[in-house]
């Protein structure tokens, strides 16, 4: 009896699951452009997978946070696609100084604040003094390094005074969002990450900050008095908390969704098999994004590392610090391991292509990227297994693990724990590495242990994460022999060659000599391999295909919202429901 | 006619059968009493009269109950909704053990008001006046309170009347008090009796009296049922079986009954009580009689009417 | 009654700082740094101390623990989250109310499915109905409630689309009237309370059939039947009240087993509970959210625990007066 | 030898849970040894395939044969459950005798210390100690015995209390026998039944609390994986990839079926009085 209870459910599962659900015709429009005039209204509906830690544009870290904030707030300019040049905002214009130490902007007279209260050069003032203030430690702080002072010269004109030239002053100058000051003037700045701000912020941007359901939604508004006159065109924008990937992923079929930002690589060549084939609604949309994963070798001995730690002798040299890992301190060991790797084939299974495979350190976003200045390390076992002959690894006991001295080539790949990626792919390194006799055991780390403790005492063999990369390349904190103590440089290289190279790169001011300084230095990252790069992902993002007027670059989603717009005939439930 | 009328009733669990062929029946105003050893399915014939017993039980037979209007209904045969209307109102039972007959988490003023309600949906005041009354009737003084208290809050005797009361809540015709005074010291079951017999006559009750004492039979009962091992030794009028008892168990009771009275050594019936479950072939009590013949160990004993109003069921009967 | 109550607070209060203390020791002393998590390449060096002044983690533990127990104690103050900065005791409160939602109603369910089921059997004891029952609950009783949500997920919410997926609102609650409202919060959380619910009817159910069976045998049931009460009034009235006693001495125990099953369903569902806040604190090391939220669950269980005994004393007249005896 | 083939024949659904639990041990034991494929041989090119005759449950993201895993993953998961049960008995009885034996002062702080141990919700302070650590194998079989052996010293100790006021104690008292002597002759062998029921339903309570926590993501490391991790791995794609979500489930489901099988058998048979009802 019992037995064929359970038969039957087993059955009735495996019969609901294997069949198909109905085929949904497609609704798409076939018209991608309609020259008709803009109507407003529409709700965009944005699916998040975590609560945005602060919408205050000095405290977000996360990538939702800065989605958000980026709607609310306004920059004085923002970048445009080139990564050179710029679109004014709330400046109306800017000029340079004769002896370029200056730049003044010249500020739109006709912004609001959302409360009403009329924004000016103040607000700017008084942002510069908030994102240079130490005990709020906005992450955007080095930034504003080369600026010696902001001055308001009157309502609408603002004065930024630098150090020194540098072809970043007008991105440096620019970057971050601008601040209410008749708000936050009263905050203190100690007590600004618990500042009420935080969660109900005020800003100057097209869409205002309406009502945040804890971890269920946060909703913005249309902003009626944006001064750019009749934009933005949605009525709202919901950002819906679903940090379930499978949920996100069905609520987007299912239209309970309309913008979903990284995607796995596998949900997203599947929505692209459908919406090539004309059966889906959901546009998916890939452009360069801001990351790339990599392997960081431990170049260092831990033990020794710690023993010289324990001694709190400041006056020592750098140099005692280092006695070379037993595996990983020799450039031709890494190598090895490097060539042993096939990133090809890890690239694909873990990403499904959206990625691509990295071999020197310069991102591919940024304008400096220059593949030919890396150094290629080929994917080929046989050469990596002479090379660590050489170096004295072979199995001599016959247990199929490559030793010396009697040491077997035993490591642990640690990961953060919850990245399927990462985990995944530190599974295939530990296979592929176990092809050439180097036993490898992924650890799944709590990201806190693995940045709070591990990575910063430089307590591990080999650690296997990712970067998100800014718009400008700064490797002083990975490489420069100044940050050696630093959390991020975890690997303990060191390199006379390095430092002489990254100094000299900050000190030019000629595009193409700091150029030829970054090839040098993706040459010598690349041939001397403290990380071995993985691969540089591309964002696989969706879009409904009711938004019209959507640009996405690698600059990411939300470049244009205030345009977006929707037809009426292709209204959703969801924006009907809204408009009543 | 008679109020109650039983027709060979036989209860068997699977193929052993427990009780056999047993017949009596009760005139209205009467009074009859069951006797017998603990074990002997006392119980289990009360059980049976009101259609009440497991299901794994199969029962054969028939018992007749005459209903108000002169019909008569075959309780073993009737569906639960006659026997509803059957159960409580027109027969009430008083169950051996008081305590364990009363649900411990329900008030007792609720559990007599329950037995009311199916009853009539008179107002909630008339019906509380009537359980005061039915309180006082079976003798428990301070009313108001035992109707706010749980069973487990009286003592022994209460428990008992409180049962009382339940059964006689629906003022029933027929009441079947199934060993009422059993767990009660002497004093306490003297007292209880009495209100029995009161009651008997003040509301003209008919009633089955279960009990192992025959002092208590012959004191109250018009009609006796002696009951060995599941099978009728003896039945009929209460004078006629204690002047000239016709079956050597009735007689063997009897002798212990006169001995305890004379204050003497009473002489133990020889042998032990058979399990219902494993009974000896033949007239079951065969093991244990001194008049024991041939026949008796063959097969069970035919009725024999001795006056009419007096039969046995013996091979080899005391004439 | 009310002197009992104010004893077994009285009594529960060291439970509380002693589970408190505990988990304080736990994540203080356990290694890594939340702080940690907020940090990029592109920072000062300097940011780490920054952090770990604000999150007052520079302090000897013991002062940090005295500290926090002052704040605790005498304003009701578990700090501020070092991930979003809010109030945590504000966002643990709130947290809660999804979790209440969701438990109360799970067992609710699990109440009515357990006893109505196992009166069935009861009744039908050892008959084809209490068989298959019987099996059923074995199977339910055995089933990981992790297992049964993502398999109702997968089935009726993503591959079927019957039921929302996530959350325990629709976008457009606030548009909706009343009863449009009350129809949203069923149909988000019918899932939810499934999953949660049918594990626990299982135990429900042994202890109501095994109740039932032993009223139904019982002499009272026998003597209630004599007396002609009906058959509904005997189940529901006369068997059910007494087979409900050692229910709700269950129910206290089942109280944390709610806890523990709602934070795995929290995270299956998305719904914005107790569990998934202690999840993802965990994960993120967000101490004072940890505290708060763990310091809420025990108080939550405690005072389900006595709620229990006093329903219990309610329900069964034998207990109380032992109780009263006591005291 | 006979004796325990007439106590199998007397319950059906220890007959039950006995067939289960064996076909499920010899499955995780014998399994990987006669499948052709190796738990951890990876092949990505046979990513996410149904179920097919060369592989009877489908694969992986890796490829992986998903048959040969759960027969693998069976291993790690009775492994876990298996220690973490026998350190609670231990921990339980020890406790359990101590308190009922020697009584008083312990007894009634140990107790306590029972009380408010049970009242924690288990789930949510075992998340939190194996969150704040290390994910390693031993420290779940760690915690989750530090938080499991309350149910065994209650049982144990008020069987010690029962035991302790028969005659069959009393009179080896008189005989002045040594108290240990008492504990483990006379008093241990008696508590034996309870003892064993409750440990085998604890068994089946571990596996569940392990699962969850691997489903939480905490628990056993890569590329090994018990039950639990497995189907964690499935929700990347529960529907797409149905076989991985749905096998794995179903295997813990009918091992802890297996389990409370034999439990509620043998509580039948240990003690009638209660069993019946149940």
């Amino acid at each position: 009896m019992k037995s064929l209870f359970y038969f039957c459910l087993i059955c009735a599962i495996l019969l609901i699951y294997s069949c198909d659900g109905g085929k949904k015709v497609s609704r798409r429009s076939t018209s991608e452009f309609n020259p008709i005039k803009i109507v407003n209204g529409g709700t965009l509906v944005v699916g998040i997978r975590a609560e945005p830690e602060s919408l205050n544009p000095l405290l977000a870290l996360s990538q939702t946070s800065r989605n958000i904030i980026s709607l609310v707030f306004r920059r004085l300019a923002d970048i445009n696609e080139d990564l050179r040049t710029f679109t004014p905002v709330l400046a109306k214009n800017w000029t340079f100084s004769p002896d370029s130490l200056s730049i003044t902007f010249n500020l739109k007279t006709d912004v609001l604040w959302h409360d009403g209260m009329p924004f000016s050069a103040a607000d700017i003032v008084f942002t510069y003094q908030m994102q240079t203030d130490p005990a709020i430690g906005w992450d955007g702080i080095s930034f504003k390094e080369t600026i010696r002072s902001v001055d308001a010269l009157d309502d609408s004109t603002v004065v930024f005074l630098f150090h020194r030239k540098s072809p970043a002053m007008l991105m440096d100058a620019v970057e971050g969002y601008i601040l209410p000051e008749h708000i936050l003037a009263s905050v203190s700045s100690e007590d600004m990450h618990k500042a009420e701000f935080n969660r109900r912020p005020v800003g100057t941007g097209p869409f205002k900050f309406q009502g945040w359901k804890d971890q269920q939604t946060i909703t913005l508004v249309r902003n009626n008095s944006y001064y750019e006159t009749g934009k933005p065109h949605l009525d709202r924008i919901i950002f819906k908390v679903v940090p379930d990937n499978i949920n996100l992923l069905s609520q987007l079929k299912s239209g309970e969704v309309d913008l979903v930002e990284s995607l796995y690589p596998r949900d997203f060549q599947a929505l692209s098999a459908k919406w090539e084939q004309g059966q889906s609604n959901i546009r998916p949309v890939s452009y360069l994004g801001r990351r790339y994963d990599f392997i960081g070798w431990n170049l260092i001995d831990p033990d020794h590392y710690r023993q010289k730690l324990k001694q709190e002798d400041n006056s020592l040299p750098i140099e005692d610090y280092i006695l070379p890992n037993r595996f990983f301190g020799s450039r031709k060991v890494r190598s090895a391991l490097t060539m042993a790797l096939d990133r090809e084939a890890l690239t694909n299974a873990v990403n499904y292509g959206m990625a691509i495979p990295m071999h020197g350190p310069v991102p591919l976003i940024l304008n400096a990227y220059n593949e030919a200045a890396n150094v290629h390390w080929p994917y080929d076992p046989q050469q990596a297994l002479r090379i660590l002959s050489e170096e004295g690894w072979s199995d001599t006991d016959k247990d199929g693990i490559l030793d010396k001295d009697g040491i077997p080539f035993e490591f642990e790949l640690i990961t953060e724990s919850g990245n399927t990626r990462w985990e995944q792919a530190a599974t295939i390194i530990q296979d592929q590495l176990a092809k050439i006799g180097v036993h490898v055991s992924p650890r799944l780390v709590e990201p806190a242990l693995l940045y709070g403790k591990l990575l910063p005492l430089k307590e591990f063999d080999a650690v296997l994460i990712g970067w998100v990369v800014g718009l400008t390349m700064d490797y002083a904190p990975l490489f420069h022999s100044s940050s050696f103590f630093t959390p991020f440089h975890f690997t303990g290289y060191y390199s006379s060659k390095y430092d002489s190279l990254d100094d000299a790169s900050k000190k030019s001011f000629n595009p193409a000599v700091i150029q030829k300084y970054y090839d040098e230095i993706a040459g010598l990252l690349s041939h001397d391999l403290p990380y071995t790069w993985l691969y540089y992902r591309q964002e696989c993002s969706a879009i409904h295909v009711r938004f019209k007027n959507v640009t996405i670059d690698k600059r990411g989603m939300f470049i244009n919202p205030e345009d977006w717009w929707v037809p009426v005939k292709e209204r959703s439930r969801i924006d009907k429901l809204f408009e009543g | 006619m008679s109020l109650i009328t039983a027709e060979n009733i036989s209860v068997s669990l699977g193929r052993t059968p427990i009780l056999k062929d047993i017949n009596f029946s009760v005139e209205t105003g009467e009074t009859l009493a069951i006797v017998g050893e603990t074990g002997c399915g006392k119980s289990l014939l009360c059980k049976t009269l009101l259609n009440i017993l497991p299901q794994s039980l199969s029962v054969n037979g028939n018992i007749w109950f005459n209903i108000a209007d002169k019909k008569r209904i075959n309780i073993l045969s009737s569906g639960e909704q006659i026997l509803k209307t059957i159960r409580g109102k027109e027969i009430g039972m008083v169950f051996q053990d008081a305590f364990a007959s009363l649900n411990p988490v329900i008030k007792c003023g609720k559990q007599i008001s329950d037995v009311l309600a199916v009853k009539s949906k008179t107002d909630h005041r008339t019906k509380k006046s009537r359980i005061f009354s039915l309180l006082e009737i079976v003798g428990l003084a301070d009313v108001t309170r035992i109707y706010n208290l749980y069973p487990h809050q009286l003592s022994g005797g209460m428990q008992q009347r409180m049962a009382l009361a339940i059964a006689l809540a629906g003022n029933p015709r027929l009441l079947i008090a199934d060993e009422p005074s059993s767990s009660l010291d002497s004093i306490a079951q003297k007292q209880y009796l009495d209100l029995l017999n009161r009651l008997k006559h003040a509301i003209n009750l008919t009633l089955i009296l279960v009990t192992h004492d025959l002092d208590e039979a012959f004191a109250f009962a018009d009609k006796m049922l002696v009951l060995y091992a599941g099978y009728t030794a003896e039945y009929g009028n209460t004078v006629d079986i204690r002047t000239a008892p016709a079956h050597p168990y009735t007689k063997a009771l009897l002798d212990i009954y006169q001995a305890f009275r004379e204050n003497r050594q009473p002489t133990p019936l020889p042998g032990e009580i058979p399990s219902l479950g494993n009974p000896p072939a033949g007239c079951r009590f065969h093991p244990r009689c001194y008049r024991v013949q041939p026949a008796c160990a063959e097969q069970a004993p035919p009725k024999k009417d001795l006056s009419g109003r007096h039969y046995t069921w013996c091979f080899n009967p005391i004439e | 009654m009310v002197s009992y109550v104010i004893k077994r607070i009285a009594e529960s209060i060291p439970t509380i700082i002693i589970g408190i203390t505990l988990t304080f020791l736990v994540i203080h002393l356990s290694p890594g740094d939340p702080g940690s998590r907020f940090m990029d390449p592109s920072q000062p060096s300097e940011y780490r101390e920054i952090l770990q002044n604000r999150f007052g983690l520079n302090d000897a533990l013991h002062i940090q623990y005295i500290k926090w127990l002052k704040q605790v104690l005498f304003h009701f103050d578990f700090g501020n989250s070092f991930y979003n900065g809010k109030p945590a005791s504000g966002m643990v409160f709130s947290a809660l109310r999804p979790t209440m939602l969701l438990a109360i109603c799970s067992l609710i369910f699990a109440l009515i499915v357990g006893i109505f089921l196992g009166i069935i059997a009861a009744v039908y004891r050892d008959a084809l109905p209490d068989r298959i029952l019987t099996a059923k609950m074995m199977f339910f009783f055995s089933t990981p409630s992790f297992w049964l949500g993502i398999m109702l997920l997968g089935i009726f919410s993503i591959k079927l689309g019957w039921f929302p997926a996530s959350h325990l609102t629709s976008l457009y609650h606030d548009q909706l009237n009343w009863s449009g409202r009350f129809a949203d919060y069923v149909h988000h959380l019918i899932l939810p309370v499934i999953t949660l619910g049918l594990p626990l009817s299982a135990t429900f159910y042994r202890y109501i059939r095994t109740g039932m069976i032993e009223a139904l045998e019982s002499e009272y049931i026998l003597a209630s039947r004599a007396r002609g009460l009906s058959v509904s009034k005997l189940l529901f009235h006369y068997s059910l009240k007494n087979s409900l006693i050692p229910l709700i001495s269950v129910l206290g125990i089942t109280i944390p087993a709610l806890l523990s099953g709602a934070l795995v369903v929290e995270v299956i569902f998305s719904l914005p509970g107790l569990g998934r806040t202690m999840v993802s604190a965990v994960f993120s090391r967000d101490y004072p959210i940890i505290l708060a939220a763990s310091t809420l669950a025990f108080v939550t269980v405690i005072v389900g625990n006595l709620l229990a005994d006093v329903i219990y004393s309610m329900v069964d007249p034998r207990i109380r007066i032992k109780t009263q005896g006591v005291l | 030898m006979k004796g325990l083939i007439n106590i199998l024949h007397s319950d059906r659904s220890l007959q039950l849970g006995v067939i289960i639990i064996s076909v499920i041990c010899l499955f995780s034991i014998l399994g990987p040894l006669l499948s052709p494929y190796h738990y951890n041989t990876q092949n990505l090119s046979e990513s996410f395939q149904r179920p097919s005759w060369s592989h009877p449950l489908g694969t992986d993201f890796f490829g992986r044969d998903l048959l040969t895993r759960l027969m693998y993953g069976g291993r790690i998961t009775l492994t876990v459950a298996f220690s973490a049960t026998l350190f609670a008995v231990i921990i339980g009885t020890i406790v359990g005798l101590a308190s009922g034996f020697i009584g008083g002062w312990l007894d009634r702080i140990l107790m306590r210390l029972v009380d408010i141990l049970l009242g924690f919700p288990k789930l949510f302070v075992i998340l939190l100690l194996v969150g704040m650590g290390y994910t390693s194998l031993g420290l779940v079989v760690t915690f989750l015995a530090l938080f499991s052996w309350m149910e065994i010293a209650r049982i144990v100790r008020s069987d010690v209390w029962v035991a302790k006021e028969q005659l069959y104690v009393k009179s080896a008292e008189a005989l002045g026998l040594r108290r240990r002597r008492i504990i483990f002759r006379h008093i241990l062998p008696n508590i034996t039944g309870p003892l064993i029921v409750s440990t085998v339903l604890l068994i089946s309570s571990l596996i569940l609390i392990e699962s969850s926590l691997s489903f939480l993501g905490l628990g056993v490391q890569p590329p090994n994986a018990s039950w639990g991790t497995i189907l964690n791995e499935g929700r990347v794609d529960p529907v797409g990839a149905w076989w991985i979500s749905v096998f794995s489930g179903i295997i813990i489901v009918t091992c802890v079926i297996g389990f409370n099988l034999i439990g509620d058998g043998l509580r039948n048979i240990l003690d009638p009085k209660t069993g019946k009802k149940t």
